[in-house]
């Protein structure tokens, strides 16, 4: 059982503390958790309840939304308020919550197709906006719920029931995305990695503004085994890099890291041959995101080799909620508005009896 | 030089020019002017979809017309005894509305052959004879301002833009019109440009003196004040008006008003109307699109706000999905559709009634809301908190169905005192309300209301209420997941009592003589043309009976019993019949209906005309 | 040991288990079979909206069920003969819609305490004589499975998984289906892991032999052949046959079919077969959301392509707006919407017929829209050849409302010959048709079709009929920008004239007796149920009319008449009442609507009471 | 009078080329053009009718299509096929229209509401598709036609009637945009310098796949002036970059050029003072977007300096309309489908008369 530690989160500083000491139990609800068996959801679920108590807020000030999609269930397994909403269009209806109730966390759940294709318009605004909004997309690279297609994020030639032949589209990177959508908070991480996925809750919990963090979920019904590459024990450590803020960037193995080219581009090459201190420092707080555009572009879409995860970017920009209170704040220094003169305005004349 | 001042009891002016040329602030001044001086009006502006379309053309004439009288009036008139006509566009655009002997005030100096052919005009109709039936005053308006300016230091271009300020001058002479507020108005529109502000106030009294001095005027007109309600007045549009009736709700509720909206004519206005009145708490959104709007209202909403989204109709069509949503969670919403002609981009700028059915049925499965339509511009404002009423009091989310002619169009406004405004006051859920088996307490959200079936509205941040909404179908009571058959019929049977429940006033009949046998139903902006046309009817000494509707779903209980006491029925509409439809559906009355999809409101005259003709039937 | 065998004129056989145990393919195997073997039949597959839901739970409960028959029949039947339970959770499901006397088949290796307790039993229904009513078959099916396949190197859970052919084949003995093509399907299915493959066959052969040696089932049943029209027949689920329907309509037009779609429950199993057929040169396009989906496909049909979009209602809500731009474009274009349970996500995996008025009406402004609906799975295909014919000829947006039922259904289809399909051939414009004042020729992209009120279809890439279309009101004829008043008048009616006009087939009443004086009106996936309540009724000696419409928008011409025809006319929906506000808006009647929304067809014998009722009222 | 000179427009292969020679003339139609006098839409416009004849396509096979706002008439004036569509949904149509009809040249007008506000989830799947349209983005940095609200690329602070008291989004950089969103082409030019416009367009045209061009447009009556300072001939050299592929990246005034720091960011100094041999120089084919990414990051949202203008990224990657087209051709070489034996499929009976 985790105490409920203030860790100060900046992003929380209006939302109510709770006194009480939490564990992931209170977070569960009594309803059956409809998942597949196997499901990668299911770690995810566990995962966040589990991290939950962390933050030590008040149960009912914290509110989950989703839109459609089997990871968009989630909200009926959290013991907070919640809504279900309607496909892509969480981040909007989520927006409208946070700005308006700045005592209240507001995570977000949300699936490859539901972010990024019929929601895509919603993400990016919440994103440039940044709303303090806590943003979990579970990235199968499949629509689960409707048994099957390819989604936004699918390999290219991706053969499924409505793409026979192979899917046609270049897939979208949800981190390079983001980066252009001027988001604040980037991060990624991964269903199976318990302790990496709580970190990375962490810290876009502790981000002002809108986190988005990417969650690598296997559905094992549709796509089973998408991200095996970097879940098998064999493999994963010489395919991913572990992005830390401060320290250099290296596969998880340490046999190979990144590096600044001669020509200024970012390349990969064996720890041993350009040297430890040449690798790049990872600094998440640049003010540019250009460097972390460039680290979303390492990872090869097919075979995942080098695939960065961690947290891409995290910088301070005011957030859109905090402005819009204090607009209204400002707008009602002079005093609250008077009705009666409102309506009446200044153009008025008088019908005598 | 005192000229002869006539009487007249009510006068319709219409100013037309090129969009460049400040026709709706000349006719917005001279409406506050009118108003001021007490009398009744109500007025039409008419402007084309693009911003400024080029010098001289067709499409591109902007007009504004004000119908002023020393009486109640309802309309802005059928057709103009003035028109200012600032070129020849101006006058090709509008001639076919005025009647024979109406005064037309032609600014000559537009009037070249360029101009002339630009709209088709083979030959100058200030000189071929076309024109002989009207009372034509040939005016160089442009000219005479620029003389009038000559002394200011400014540009060609510049001077002749203060023409606008020379007519309202002239015109304001000509109906004794009060000056200060309208040189007061300059003061603040260009108090930072003083040269600019100097020569627009020149201007302005150049034309009073040209009106007073020249021949071409032989007489000055008055107009009574009308006998109006005692009572402090203003004059409102019905953007403002609706802006403001959401504002007073929210304060008479005690909840703070939230839009999410995307701009789109001619609904922006109230966007940009609330955006101003931060100082009541109220919140504005610029979403980006107009299903993150209503989402961010639903959300607010959810989060105990009073969430509004505001729109037209083909914001309403992209809104849909998420209306049905909002049936779904059974959350407050208000949603304002100012309607314009349609299908599809349609006509912008133009009025139309449209979108009731799309309001009554555009979502999927059976997803029934509320519908209030407010009658005249100032009357925006009590739908508008009619509206909030209904959706605060019974969770759900209601359309507040405006137009394109109540939107943008204007009227005396008695102004209500704040109490005398209903009281609003919300209840939030703040306990459990469902005994479990073993004795502990929950929180069912779908508990209902047993009188209004209304569920309650629980707040994130309350303890203990902590619960889960969602689109799917839910189990009556507990609100979990079912996809059971039975629920299912029920909770689709519940959500529709609910709204046929709404409790809503009945419907009033002005029936004065008692002896009508034709009954002329309407609903929204149509009031004011039904209403001058059953007064024509009637002053004619034919009895008619006019009922109008403020509630379209639910209708209000007696309108069933109302409409079998009359022989005939008929429903004018803007439209082709949609109000019919559901009056005949639901009541199997042969109503008859009577359409015009012109993108103007109906003209009495040809109502009055229908009316008689029904009336000589039966 | 040869079984008595007994002959039974029909059976309705419901397979339930947990959405992992394979019942729909269970129930499509034996569906197959049944089909070839010659029976009538009708089926019902009714899921769960999850994937998988948790083992043994109620709210994941799969089932299949289906109704053969040696004589026609309507419908998958009203409560089942047979249940095959799998599972607690199944049972508790199932057990209340059976009638006393049925055929419980139980699987008792998952009558644990444990399962039982899941769903909420106390006690084990195997043994509390909560089941007496009913012929209980308890049957240890996993552990027989497991047993079969003793000898395969299969571990533990992979053996059990088989358990669903191991009942299939149980059940194929007990009706005496083939078992070949079976065994064929597997081969297809598993060929690329034999040993899974093999062990298929076995269980499904232990099945087999297991009906035929346990003392369980006394008797062996026969179901004749049906006596149905000569021909060549084939099963069908309404989905597919809309899909073909749709290529059928393409090949008979000459153009190619264009798909825009977005994945949504009942409807992507159409995405999903015509992406399987571009050897038809059939285009499918999985777009980035519901309003892509028709964008694209509306962008194909200005190409030249027959645009076609489908989805379910919640898309539909999305889609309102670029539907509007269809109307206004006048381009060919067919929205199909399998209909599911509403409103919002409301129940994806159910049927209803609750999209009606959001097809006639889900668009701001007066945009009429042709509506054709499907009456039976096989009748998709017919319908959706005639949408592209009503799209393509009269150069409209057609709705074309299946529902979920339909969609999943099946029924054995007598197939046509590709001869005996309309001849769709579509003229595309080549010619200038506008002389100008000038005796210049131009293209004018909205002169009519003097029948048809049809306006040109001209397909960039043919030259001299360069033009511009767009949302905005445009003038009569030449198509340009127009705002002016009596051309939008005009347009709008012209549009509506056109809808209007559409020549749609006469309903035809079935009346054999000729004296009913109660008729029942249904339209789309009704069908089945009312027919089946008819007989029944008629059975009793009673006379009852019955008509279905194909036809929502326009209504067929004689519509009228034959409404005037009865002296009762009752309307049964999957809605609550909304071809009943059409009809009794239209034409006075007043027609009694008989709604269930339980996300179930209707029940024929309920039916049958319902109309029971009223002709004894008469 | 440019004749029709074949470029060989790779992009434009399939469309059928003219005989007859053209004149921006022959693109004009008979309506009048309805935008505000001095608005920059009309130099756009006469830019593209004096462009087009350089294509040397029949008139009949070229296609506009826009979605709504002022810019949004543009179809109306261009004597070709043409459809002026609805709010944001441009893309796509277009993308439907293109992928079925190769023999089209294609292009959409949006603003940067119709692209960027409403439109976005539109854009962002075209581009990352790679369908082959050529996009024109007019940026005035407000919503013109509905009378002056801000657009998701006005600066933020904005006071627009909808904002009285300044907006509070962060803009959008579109060219960052398009290039989180996989485009593989993306360029900026200027209204008013018709020069470099027509080169854009060219290099557009010529471009297989989306193009995207972002074009800076003035509107004169609710945002006068937005992109002044990149048009007065005073400071336009100075604070603009001119990106030419395979030359130094400096400002047209030669002062200042574009270097990689040390820690391999993108750094602008005085040419004189790191030597114009360490200057950047172009390269619009890299594979990687991330330089291209990194210049769009350069300018200043507010005072504009250094806004680099010109193609930004300019890559080959498979179309999906070629793609799409050569599935279906290949799903027929075995022979066109046959109805009869379709619809009949595998499982049939005889019922005998
Ligand atoms: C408006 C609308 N369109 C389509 C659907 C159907 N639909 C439900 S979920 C889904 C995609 C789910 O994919 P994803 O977001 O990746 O979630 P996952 O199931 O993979 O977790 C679709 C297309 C819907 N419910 N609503
Ligand atoms: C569905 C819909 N929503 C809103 C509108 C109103 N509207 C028309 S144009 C426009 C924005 C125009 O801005 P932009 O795309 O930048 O074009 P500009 O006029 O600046 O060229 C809006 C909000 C509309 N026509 N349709
Ligand atoms: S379908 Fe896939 S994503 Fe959905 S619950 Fe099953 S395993 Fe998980
Ligand atoms: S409003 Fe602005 S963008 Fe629109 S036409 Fe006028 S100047 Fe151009
Ligand atoms: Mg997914
Ligand atoms: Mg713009």
């Amino acid at each position: 059982m985790s105490e409920a530690v203030d860790l100060g989160f900046p992003s929380l500083r209006l939302v109510p503390k709770t006194e009480a000491p939490q564990t992931a139990k209170d977070f569960k609800t009594d309803q059956e958790v409809r998942w597949c068996p196997g499901c990668g959801d299911y770690a995810i679920l566990a995962g966040v309840q589990s991290f939950m108590p962390e933050l030590g807020l008040k149960k009912e000030n914290i509110v989950w939304i989703s839109g459609i999609g089997c990871s968009s269930r989630f909200p009926y397994y959290m013991n907070t308020y919640g809504m279900h909403s309607i496909h892509g269009r969480a981040p909007a209806i989520a927006s409208g919550l946070a700005m308006t109730r700045p005592d209240l966390s507001v995570w977000v759940v949300t699936g490859d197709g539901d972010a990024l294709s019929i929601g895509g318009n919603h993400l990016m605004h919440a994103l440039r906006r940044n709303v303090n909004l806590k943003i979990l997309l579970f990235n199968n690279r499949i629509y689960g719920l409707t048994k099957g297609q390819y989604s936004p994020t699918s390999e290219f030639g991706k053969v499924t029931k409505s793409t026979p032949l192979g899917s046609l589209d270049y897939p979208f990177n949800p981190v390079s995305f983001a980066l252009g959508a001027e988001a604040s908070f980037v991060a990624r991480t991964i269903d199976s990695d318990r302790k990496h996925l709580t970190e990375t809750l962490r810290a876009a919990a502790l981000h002002e503004g809108t986190a988005l963090v990417e969650i690598y979920q296997n559905c094992n019904i549709f796509n089973d085994g998408a991200w095996d590459p970097l879940k098998d024990s064999d493999h994963r450590d010489s395919l991913t890099f572990r992005l830390e803020h401060g320290k250099p960037i290296t596969l998880v193995d340490g046999s190979r890291g990144v590096y600044r080219a001669e020509d200024g581009t970012l390349q990969i090459a064996d720890v041993d041959e350009v040297g430890r201190r040449s690798l790049l420092i990872h600094d998440a707080h640049a003010a540019d995101p250009s460097v972390a555009f460039g680290l979303s572009r390492l990872s090869d879409p097919l075979s995942l080799a080098n695939t960065p995860i961690g947290v891409f970017r995290d910088v301070k920009r005011a957030t859109y909620d905090e402005m819009f209170q204090a607009q209204l704040h400002k707008a009602q220094e002079g005093g609250r508005g008077d009705l009666a003169a409102l309506i009446a305005g200044k153009d008025t004349w008088e019908i005598a009896p | 030089m005192t000229k002869e001042v006539v009487q007249l009891d009510q006068v319709i002016i219409r100013f037309a020019g090129d969009s460049g040329d400040g026709m709706q602030l000349t006719g917005d001044q001279f409406t506050s002017r009118t108003a001021e001086f007490g009398n009744d009006l109500s007025t039409l502006p008419d402007f084309p979809a693009e911003i400024r379309a080029p010098a001289g053309t067709l499409p591109g004439v902007s007009a504004f017309q004000l119908h002023f009288a020393d009486h109640e009036i309802m309309t802005p008139g059928d057709s103009p005894n003035v028109l200012v006509a600032m070129n020849p566009a101006a006058l090709k655009a509008n001639i076919k509305d005025l009647p024979r002997g109406a005064d037309l005030i032609l600014n000559t100096d537009e009037f070249t052959s360029r101009n002339l052919a630009k709209v088709g005009y083979d030959t100058n109709p200030l000189d071929d004879g076309s024109l002989d039936s009207f009372r034509v005053h040939p005016i160089a308006l442009t000219s005479l301002t620029v003389e009038a300016l000559k002394d200011f230091d400014l540009g060609k271009k510049e001077a002749e833009r203060a023409k606008n300020m020379f007519a309202l001058g002239m015109l304001s002479w000509l109906y004794h019109r009060p000056t200060e507020a309208t040189i007061e108005f300059l003061g603040n529109k260009f108090g930072r440009t003083p040269e600019i502000l100097a020569a627009n106030i020149a201007a302005f009294e150049a034309g009073w003196s040209y009106g007073e001095t020249t021949e071409e005027f032989s007489v000055q007109y008055e107009i009574r004040p009308a006998r109006m309600k005692p009572g402090r007045y203003r004059n409102i549009s019905g953007n403002v008006a609706l802006s403001y009736g959401l504002i007073a709700a929210s304060e008479r509720a005690g909840i703070p008003l939230y839009l999410g909206s995307y701009p789109i004519t001619p609904a922006s206005e109230i966007l940009h109307e609330l955006s101003k009145h931060k100082n009541f708490g109220v919140m504005t959104f610029q979403a980006e699109d107009e299903i993150a709007g209503i989402g961010a209202a639903l959300g607010a909403s959810y989060g105990g706000m009073i969430g509004v989204t505001t729109t037209s109709g083909p914001g309403v069509a992209l809104k849909s999905e998420t209306i049905g949503l909002a049936v779904a969670l059974e959350l407050p919403l208000v949603i304002v559709d100012v309607q314009r002609g349609g299908p599809s981009t349609g006509l912008p700028t133009k009025t139309e009634q449209a979108d009731l059915l799309q309001a009554m049925f555009g979502r999927n499965g059976e997803a029934p809301v509320p519908i209030v339509a407010p009658c005249s511009p100032a009357d925006c404002f009590n739908a508008a908190i009619e509206a909030v009423r209904i959706a605060t009091t019974y969770r759900t989310p209601v359309f507040l169905l405006s137009d394109g002619y109540l939107a943008n169009g204007s009227e005396p406004w008695q102004i209500p005192s704040i109490e005398s405004l209903p009281d609003l006051t919300v209840q939030f859920a703040s306990e459990p309300n469902h005994t479990n088996d073993d004795g502990s307490m929950d929180f069912w959200p779908f508990i209902r209301d047993p009188e209004t079936l209304a569920r309650p509205w629980a707040v994130p941040g309350t303890p203990g209420l902590e619960h889960r909404i969602g689109g799917i179908e839910k189990a009556d009571g507990s609100g979990n997941i079912s996809y059971d058959a039975a629920n299912h019929d029920k909770m689709v049977r519940l959500r529709q009592a609910k709204i046929d429940g709404i409790d809503v006033p009945d419907v009033v009949v002005d029936d004065p003589s008692g002896d009508a046998r034709v009954l002329l139903l309407g609903w929204g902006s149509t009031f004011g043309p039904i209403g001058a046309a059953v007064r024509r009817v009637r002053s004619e000494g034919l009895p008619v009976a006019e009922a109008h509707l403020r509630h379209l779903n639910p209708f209000p209980k007696n309108l069933g019993e109302v409409l079998k006491g009359y022989d005939k029925v008929v429903i004018p509409e803007m439209n082709l019949g949609q109000l019919a439809l559901l009056i005949r559906g639901k009541y199997l009355v042969d109503a008859i209906p009577y359409n015009q999809v012109r993108g103007l409101p109906f003209k009495a005259e040809e109502l009055a005309g229908v009316i008689k003709d029904v009336i000589a039937s039966v």
